[in-house]
């Protein structure tokens, strides 16, 4: 086992004229709970994308439990165990929530496609398992409900909650969660908060983007605070509260 | 949900059906009437094959006909002088259109949504243009004349293919493999990953999907069935010409699928047959007695009716007809 | 019994041909042809009624093959009036034969199905119009004469390619270089680009194969751009109808020299009938179903109620099968390949009106069987 | 000049002429895709509209208008045509997707081909005006008048296009409409009667085509079909809703279409012409002028 | 509790007995309230509660299947949002609600689209964009360009363009920086000080009703709650439910 789970290295990335990421570096440990902050178009979101592979990287590197995964595609380092979240919500519209949990799980279950054609009773099993985790998380965010509407006919925060569901339908190792509080109710975002939380604590890892400063400072171990494409904080979170780039940078007061 | 359990009435629906399917031509066995059955089950597989990237992965091509017609020139061309019967000569087709789909499809997917139909409506053009001009090699528009009739091939002994009627039986395989495979691939864990696909490709990739390989997957096993069916076609009309690529092919599917209900099995045979019977009805009124300019533009006015007045569709209507789910495509979990 | 039931069955002639669609002219020029020939007949030909039933073939083998079974077995028509399209005609022989309906071709040129008919296996289908390898063998020489180097424009249809096909390998043995050999799609807008590739060449002479339609609009083009070639002609560039395109400017169609059957003079009495009756002008697809109906089926049709006292799709074979007339287009009679051989005739425009310059007899040519 | 000069001259003047022709059909399918993501498959019918209309009233008896007068009358009856069309059929499918889009537009191209067909037979028919005969020879090629005239009304309308649709506030809310519908609800644009103007605006621009091409060519109920996938290549060629891109790729094919037919082969000449465009697509998707937005 | 000189105790806007809802679903069931010329106003709920619905009843995009909205005097129910427009009553959607390729210049001039005194809508965009600087800045910038918050700001100047009477305002801070979040606030203050009354729904309850009139509490689709911000807030459900997070 790598000491590091995710290792980000120098990562540049720039779109016409803008320079999103500098040189950053990220070093997310197994088992721990990280949060990435910084202000609005800080590229936050971006190193997310350049993570996950859907953006290529200008120059740079990032490892996933020791593997190189720079050149990856999306589905590779997405079966390799590696989860994310969408800012803002895109889950498929026209597919009920059901529907969208499941799909968040098939992939993972190893299997190909003749096997998948054909129901194998393999398939069957893992289908069971599925049925059963969607039940799980749709409770937990309160969308059972709705779990037979198609996902487009949902509330803004309901989306956001199905978003979030649909990253724990699998088991990944490591779950990257973009700003998953916004938009989502006190009584929910401490539910998320409690599960998160536990399953921390059970070893899952966590790399957390969040503007809710309540969320940030309550959950995560380490910080780091991004601005204008570059690091220029990382600490706990009573070192990022005091410090003063930050404040000037972030909070504002 | 518990897929154990068999409902009576789909087995009841499935069973008529076959049962029609089989005894139709004895019942009506006029030749016109066998071939409009031949044309029906044609058009059929042609839409359901073109269902599967169109109403399933998202990509309407409007170049489809080129497996059609290729397909059918591999048959003119290739399979007589290798020998090949009737089954064969359609392997062949369908190998040869698998795998130029499969290609296409790599090159194709760069593009997306309407520059994509327009780019394949382009490699037809393309495509028509070469038999239309590659006179060497297709005789262009004076056409491959004289195909054989083919011979099926069974043990113990091979039977000759002649008569719309045994047309008809030996195209129905083909039929049952297309509903099968429509079947496979569009309900259950790859129907999903298709839906997801066709929803959003970014979301789906993120999620473990390879977007393209679920595209190639419907894009080349259309391909390959719509190859089949051009061996088909060109065994039974026994002429192949440079029309068989025409753009009215893939105009006629693109009918056929968005008003029969997109991804929808039901719809799309249901649109296939209607769109199908509808130029016979009206070749029919009146004694025939209505010019074919008359009969074009009341079919084009029947199909702005259905278009405006059925927005979901002809499987919409029936969906809401038998007091079904409320329609906004829903797909999958138990299709 | 009443009146009505002693009224016999009248005989049905099918028309097949694209009605609608890029090339539904053929058809539409078919049917006007035909109906002008029913008229004349007072739709009746010895006493028994006889009708028209039009389907339409939309020009291509798989919507031909649904408009012949159609008029053999839903309409159950006598006799088949078809043409143009030789993808459509192909595709239909097979069931011609085996519905046992005669059918007699007014127009196709495509010299491919005459090895079939007759005696080739299909005693059914009938053709009245000679066939490219004819024509091309009784006017290649004419042109040769003229022209040290061609330039070849042709449609690209069947018709065009297929007339092309049967001039080329004369014009080599003759000695012409072929400078030029292009084609041009129906419906063509723009033919400058065709027509600068065509001056860059430079040949002596054009020899263009395309009807009225893109005929009209491509020699338009081509005495924009100046051209001054000599311009030879098989298709119709010199009929009424292609005189009517170009009214605005009569100079169009000046002194192109045209090779052809059925000819504007061969029957001045028609011609102006035709005119009066339809208030357009006439053309070959106009005046053949025109001849093919009034003189060739209807005389068959005569001769089978003659023969056998009523008109069915056997006797009506026999008949045509039979037949020996001369009509205006020339001599109609059927050798063994159920091949007809009417006049040649070599035409012009002089003055804005189209002439006939001469008719030549036209004869049988050797033929490669084909290689199948 | 030597005769090979000449020729290549002559090409790239017959490049452009076609490159025009290909403009004017293609700034307004562009124009309507813009705004409404529409497909229109019917827009060469429209064309064909506006070639029957000119041969209409250039044959109304006693009344000889001079051709300047009747442009514009043919443009006004191809924009009624167009608000019929969108009255009846557009409006009602607007807020669908592109398919169903092409599916309605495919029944109105049916319907109006065909009922073309039965008016006016398949006879072409010829409608010259005096600038069609009049033949000038500028660069020692010649051409007649009406050629230059289309190639100045091209570059007019399409600059005149460009003000509009950039300046005025009904250009402002067309754009508005294509770039976010729901949008335009919380300002108070009527989304539909924009459409409308759109579409209209469109088929008056298809119309005008048709009353300038139409003296050069001949007029037929299927002259528009070929034209509008030439057209729709070119709209997804210039950035799907891009006019300037939609008309400098018309101009881009025309000119390659020539120098083709010209020196290699006019049979094989959409090989190449719609070769380059898919091959165009494969290295650009987003087109000439169209932007790639999002991940 | 903001200082506004134009607060009345006059009726603004009144939803009596409103049901309403997408298809056959209903999402508001008997909704009852009332707003203050001059308040602002926030609605707090769950996620799925029906806030949106409400704001998109008013505003005309959902139609109520029983009930009167009932706008000075006026029933407005089942009127077309061009009419709800036209009486001042403006809508700010959730989400991004721009024109992503054009200008902040002529994103403003669309928010006018109504209007037709072409003079004082340009005297007015010069004014706006003193106001704020940022709209200065960006004057001639494409608004799809902006980040964030800054498309939140000229999103909320569009609707000012029209001199609304009322604003409705559907979470104007998802994903926003805690700076930015201030600074929006503080502009729906200034927008309300001008007398336009303003209808929130927000779910950092806490701070949208510490800049409110008064509170609504929305469950269900019905209204649980309703009365003065502060004692909405003091509400020892409504603080575990709605406000502890943030
Ligand atoms: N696809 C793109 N094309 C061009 N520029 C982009 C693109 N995506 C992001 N950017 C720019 O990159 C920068 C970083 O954006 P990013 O979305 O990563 O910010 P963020 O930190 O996630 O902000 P927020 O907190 O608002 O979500 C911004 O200036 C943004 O405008
Ligand atoms: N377009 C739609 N079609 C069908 N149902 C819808 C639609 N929009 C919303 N709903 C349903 O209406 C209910 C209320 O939605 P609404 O958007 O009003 O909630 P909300 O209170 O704004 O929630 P949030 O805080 O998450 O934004 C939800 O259950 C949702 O599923
Ligand atoms: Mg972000
Ligand atoms: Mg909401």
């Amino acid at each position: 086992m790598p000491d590091t789970l995710l290792e980000v290295r120098k990562l540049t990335k720039h779109f016409a004229g803008v320079t999103a990421l500098l040189d950053v570096d990220i070093d997310v440990y197994p088992g721990e709970l990280l949060s990435l902050i910084g202000p609005n178009g800080s590229g936050k979101t971006t190193m997310f994308n350049c993570i996950s592979g859907l953006l290529k990287i200008d120059t740079g590197s990032v490892r996933f439990k020791g593997a190189d995964i720079t050149r990856k595609r999306p589905d590779q380092i997405a079966r390799l165990g590696l989860r994310r979240t969408f800012q803002d919500v895109r889950n498929f519209p026209n597919m009920t929530v059901m529907d969208n949990l499941l799909m968040a799980i098939q992939q993972q279950q190893e299997d190909n496609l003749i096997a998948r054609a054909f129901r194998t009773p393999r398939i069957q099993e893992y289908e069971a398992i599925a049925y059963e985790r969607a039940r799980d998380v749709l409770e937990l965010t309160e969308l059972t409900r709705v779990k037979d509407q198609v996902a487009g006919s949902l509330s803004y925060g309901q989306r956001k909650l199905l978003e979030f569901a649909c990253a724990l339908m699998p088991d990944p190792d490591l779950i990257l969660l973009d700003d998953p509080a916004a938009a989502v109710s006190a009584t929910m975002i401490t539910r998320m908060k409690a599960y998160i939380r536990e399953l921390n604590q059970q070893g899952k890892t966590f790399l957390v983007v969040e503007h809710n400063m309540k969320v940030v400072m309550d959950l995560s171990q380490r910080i780091i605070v991004l601005d204008h494409g570059q690091k220029i904080a990382e600490g706990t979170p009573d070192m990022i509260r005091s410090d003063q780039k930050v404040l000037e940078a972030y909070f504002g007061d | 949900m518990n897929n154990a359990h068999i409902d009576v009435r789909t087995v009841l629906f499935w069973g008529i059906s076959a049962v029609i399917l089989l005894i139709l031509p004895q019942l009506f066995p006029l030749g016109y009437l066998v071939n409009a059955m031949i044309t029906t089950v044609v058009w059929i597989i042609f839409a359901l094959a073109f269902d599967l990237s169109a109403g399933h992965v998202g990509a309407v091509s409007l170049g489809h006909a080129v497996f059609f017609g290729v397909g059918a020139y591999v048959a003119a061309i290739a399979a007589p002088q290798l020998g090949l019967g009737y089954f064969g000569s359609m392997g062949l087709s369908a190998v040869t259109m698998g795998i130029l789909a499969l290609i296409a499809g790599i090159a194709f997917f760069r593009i997306a949504e309407v520059s994509f139909a327009i780019g394949t409506l382009g490699a037809l053009i393309i495509a028509q243009q070469i038999a239309n001009n590659a006179y060497d090699l297709t005789n262009g528009p004076m056409c491959i004349q004289s195909v054989p009739n083919p011979t099926i091939h069974l043990p113990g002994n091979a039977i000759s293919v002649t008569q719309p009627v045994e047309y008809y039986y030996a195209l129905l395989p083909l039929l049952l493999l297309t509903l099968i495979v429509y079947r496979l691939l569009t309900t259950q864990r790859i129907g999903r990953a298709f839906a997801s696909v066709r929803e959003d490709e970014v979301r789906a990739s993120a999620m473990g999907v390879h977007p393209l390989r679920y595209k190639l997957l419907a894009f080349s096993v259309g391909g390959a069935l719509i190859g089949a069916l051009g061996s088909f076609q060109a065994q039974y009309i026994t002429v192949v010409c440079p029309s068989e690529l025409a753009i009215d092919y893939t105009l006629t599917m693109l009918i056929i699928v968005f008003v029969g209900g997109a991804g929808r099995m039901r719809g799309v045979v249901i649109g296939a047959i209607l769109f199908n019977t509808l130029p016979r009805i009206l070749e029919n009124i009146g004694g025939g007695t209505i010019p074919p300019a008359y009969q074009q533009v009341i079919y084009g006015l029947i199909l702005l009716g259905v278009v405006l007045y059925m927005p979901d569709g002809i499987d919409g209507l029936i969906t809401r007809l038998t007091g079904g789910r409320k329609s906004k495509r829903q797909v999958v979990t138990d299709a | 019994s009443t009146a009505a039931q002693d009224e016999p069955e009248p005989i049905k002639i099918g028309l097949y041909a694209p009605m609608t669609g890029p090339v539904a002219f053929l058809g539409e020029g078919f049917e006007l042809g035909a109906t002008m020939a029913l008229e004349e007949l007072d739709y009746e030909i010895e006493g028994v009624p006889v009708e028209l039933v039009v389907a339409d073939n939309m020009c291509n083998p798989t919507d031909a093959v649904n408009a012949i079974r159609k008029l053999i077995e839903v309409d159950e028509v006598d006799v088949i009036l078809g043409g143009g399209c030789s993808s459509a005609t192909v595709a239909a022989q097979p069931i011609i034969a085996e519905g046992e309906t005669p059918a007699v071709s007014a127009t196709s040129t495509n010299p491919s199905i005459y090895d079939g008919m007759g005696v080739g296996g299909n005693i059914w289908q009938f053709r009245v119009n000679p066939d490219d390898l004819i024509m091309a063998n009784a006017f290649a020489d004419l042109i040769a004469d003229d022209a040290g180097s061609l330039g070849l424009v042709a449609e690209n249809t069947d018709f065009g390619r297929g007339a092309l096909a049967a001039y080329k390998p004369l014009f080599e043995e003759m000695g012409v270089e072929v400078v030029y050999e292009d084609y041009f799609d129906l419906g063509t807008a723009d033919y400058r680009a065709g027509l600068t590739a065509i001056r860059r060449a430079n040949p002596d002479a054009l020899l263009i194969v395309m009807t009225e339609r893109d005929g009209s609009t491509f020699m338009r083009q081509l005495r924009e751009v100046g051209l001054e070639q000599t311009i030879f002609s098989r298709g119709s560039l010199t009929s009424p109808l292609f005189v009517e395109f170009t009214e605005d400017d009569p100079t169009i169609g000046e002194g192109i020299l045209e090779f052809s059957f059925w000819a504007f003079g061969l029957d001045p009495e028609h011609d102006e009938a035709f005119f009066e009756r339809f208030d357009t002008a006439n053309s070959p697809h106009r005046g053949m179903s025109y001849y093919v109906v009034k003189d060739v089926i209807a005389e068959a049709i005569r001769a089978a109620i003659e023969e056998t006292g009523e008109a069915t799709r056997e006797s009506i074979r026999d008949a045509l099968a039979e037949i020996d007339i001369e009509t205006p287009i020339g001599p109609v009679a059927f050798d063994d390949h159920n091949q007809a051989y009417p006049f040649g005739t070599i035409q012009t425009i002089q003055d804005g009106v189209p002439t006939l310059l001469d008719t030549i007899e036209l004869v049988p040519v050797e033929r490669e069987t084909s290689e199948e | 000049m030597s005769i090979e000069l000449e020729i290549f001259l002559e090409t790239i003047i017959n490049g452009l002429t076609l490159g025009a022709l290909y403009a004017l059909v293609t700034m307004g399918l562009a124009l309507i895709f813009g705004v409404a993501r529409l497909v229109n498959f019917a827009h060469g019918d429209l064309f064909m509209i506006g070639g029957y209309a000119l041969f209409v009233l250039l044959g109304v008896e006693g009344m000889e208008l001079p051709y300047v007068l009747i442009v514009p009358l043919v443009v006004i009856v191809t924009m009624a045509f167009s608000w019929i069309i969108e009255r009846t059929v557009i409006h009602r499918v607007i807020n669908q997707s592109w398919r169903v889009h092409a599916v309605a537009t495919l029944g109105i191209s049916i319907v109006l081909q065909n009922i073309a067909l039965i008016l006016f037979t398949t006879d072409p028919k010829q409608t010259p005006t005096i600038f069609s005969r009049q033949i000038i020879e500028p660069f020692g090629v010649r051409m007649s008048m009406q050629r230059v005239i289309i190639l100045v009304v091209v570059i007019v309308v399409f600059l005149g296009l460009q003000y509009f649709v950039r300046r005025t506030k009904l250009g402002k809310a067309i754009r508005a409409v294509s770039q976010n519908r729901d949008m335009c609800a919380i300002v108070g644009i009527d989304v539909k009667k924009i459409v409308m103007i759109t579409f209209v605006i469109s088929g008056g621009l298809a119309g005008l085509a048709g009353a300038l091409l139409a003296p050069l060519y001949s007029v037929t109920p299927m002259m528009g079909s070929l034209l509008t996938l030439k057209g729709l290549a070119a709209v997804v060629l210039g950035g799907l809703g891009y006019i300037n891109g939609a008309v400098f790729a018309a101009f881009g094919l025309g000119i390659i279409e020539a120098l083709f037919s010209t020196y290699v082969s006019f049979a094989f000449k959409d090989v190449i012409v719609f070769g380059i465009f898919i091959l165009f697509l494969f290295f650009r998707p987003q087109g000439i002028f169209g932007r790639r937005v999002g991940l | 509790m903001t200082e506004n000189a134009v607060q009345s105790n006059e009726t603004i806007l009144a939803m009596r007995n409103i049901q309403a809802g997408y298809g056959d679903m209903t999402v508001l069931e008997d909704v009852n309230m009332e707003v203050k010329r001059g308040h602002i106003a926030t609605i707090i709920g769950a996620n799925g509660a029906g806030k949106s619905t409400l704001l998109k009843t008013i505003f005309g995009l959902v139609k109520p299947t029983r009930g009167s909205i009932v706008h000075q005097g006026e029933d407005i129910a089942g009127k077309g949002t061009l009419d709800v427009l036209r009486r001042g009553i403006t809508f700010i959607p959730g989400g991004r609600a721009n024109f992503p390729a054009m200008s902040v210049q002529e994103n403003l001039e669309m928010g006018a689209y109504l209007r037709n005194d072409k003079d004082q809508i340009r005297a007015e965009i010069d004014q706006l964009c003193q106001r704020f600087p940022l709209l200065q800045e960006k004057r001639n910038t494409a608004v799809g360009n902006l980040s964030g918050g800054q498309q939140q700001m000229v999103e909320m100047a569009i609707a000012m363009m029209l001199k609304p009477d009322i604003m409705l305002i559907d979470e104007p801070t998802i994903g926003l920086a805690p700076l930015i979040v201030n600074e929006i606030f503080q502009v729906i203050q200034e927008i309300n000080a001008d007398g336009t009354t303003i209808l929130l729904v927000e779910q950092n309850a806490k701070r949208a009703l510490e800049v409110s009139d008064h509170g609504f509490v929305l469950e269900l689709g019905r209204i649980r709650y309703s009365g003065a911000a502060e004692e909405i807030a003091s509400f020892e459900e409504v603080y575990r439910a709605y406000l502890s997070e943030r």
